[in-house]
């Protein structure tokens, strides 16, 4: 399954990409799996994702939850708390 | 009922005009301004950056507006959003409720700001003037703002 | 901390951007628009016309306005208010107020109309479409909005 | 005592006078007691005064309860509940 990764705020930063392509493994099934999938992509992966709890995540341009799926979806955004009004 | 993210700013009383124009059902109209401080956490600011997610931005405030209405007899409401860089005194966010009553209209247009603080995807960059860039802390005082309408 | 009585219609984004004007302190301004209705109680509105108390109705805002300041640390507050004939669709009432953060402005822009709609000495007769007059009567949600405060 | 009265909204319809200069029996000392005396000037003040509860008093140009003095007072105004804003 491909995936589009967007990355936005300070995870855009630090991971150093606004977006990525990326195959999932078919074991990664939720919003949980991952964020911990992620943080075993090396060093500047793992130091964005391991603060578990800190990064938000939207599926599909909505806002998802650690427990949610993620089958089917085609766009999977990563970032922090957000601070607009 | 209109939702809108831009560059540009925006012209409160032009806006105003529009939202209540050939309408005589209106009674009360409440305007949220909100405006770039010249100051953040003790340090002089320069200007802020604002980032959003394009897309995601504008499903993320029609489902707020929607939910506005679902709660509340609205006549009418406006949501406009500024991108880009922002310097001190410049309008960030602008937001309108209007309701035959003023309650309503107060009571709306506190929950858009509430919920668009808490959920809609902007994230502010802060430039002080020393050049330095950090990156705004969500405040846990917006969660709580949130929590007072569930 | 701006208050005034008068005739003449006021204009909503003239007033916002001298109330902000020159100043990168203010995070939030609440504005408040109150606009007469060309229908009440299933009767449809040929005019309006607003009565006040010369002199009590000034000082009676300034006390308003000044219980606000005293409650809330506000950075600027502004209270229009119409006299004479209006009709439906016209402005009747404007207030304003700002703080570097929002929810104080929210409160004390309700507080300040929650008061004036209950201390302030203006009445309002109506008039309708078949020539026939009456006086508003007092709501007792708006007694019952003011006590949200003691 | 000479005092100014002072007649708003259906209340000045009523007693047919916007305004009225008053001189006061020394035993009026209250805005109940002022309230009461209103209601004895005869049948048009009778009803409106007479209906107690219902007219707001101002001394001053300040509102005023029942029971506050109306010693000194240069000014009293008589109307209806507010209903501006």
């Amino acid at each position: 399954m491909t995936v589009k990764f967007l990355y936005f705020a300070w995870v855009r930063e630090k991971i150093g990409a606004a977006e990525e392509h990326v195959v999932l493994p078919v074991d990664v099934r939720t919003v949980a799996d991952v964020l911990a999938w992620q943080a075993t992509r090396g060093d500047t992966y793992a130091a964005v994702f391991t603060a578990a709890g800190i990064i938000r995540v939207a599926v599909d341009q909505a806002h998802a939850q650690p427990a949610a799926s993620i089958g089917g979806a085609r766009e999977i955004a990563f970032f922090p708390p957000v601070t607009g009004g | 009922m209109v939702v809108r993210v831009q560059t540009a700013d925006f012209d409160v009383g032009a806006e105003l005009t529009a939202f209540t124009a050939g309408r005589t059902d209106i009674g009360a109209v409440v305007t949220f301004t909100g405006l770039v401080r010249g100051e953040a956490n003790g340090r002089e600011l320069r200007c802020m950056t604002l980032e959003h997610y394009p897309g995601m931005t504008e499903a993320e405030l029609q489902r707020i507006d929607a939910e506005a209405h679902r709660r509340w007899p609205l006549q009418s409401s406006l949501i406009v959003h500024r991108i880009g860089t922002l310097h001190p005194g410049d309008n960030i966010v602008l937001v309108m409720a209007a309701s035959p009553h003023r309650l309503v209209a107060f009571e709306a247009a506190a929950f858009l700001m509430d919920y668009l603080k808490s959920k809609a995807p902007f994230w502010k960059k802060e430039v002080a003037v020393d050049g330095t860039g950090s990156w705004v802390d969500a405040r846990d005082s917006d969660a709580d703002a949130l929590g007072r309408w569930s």
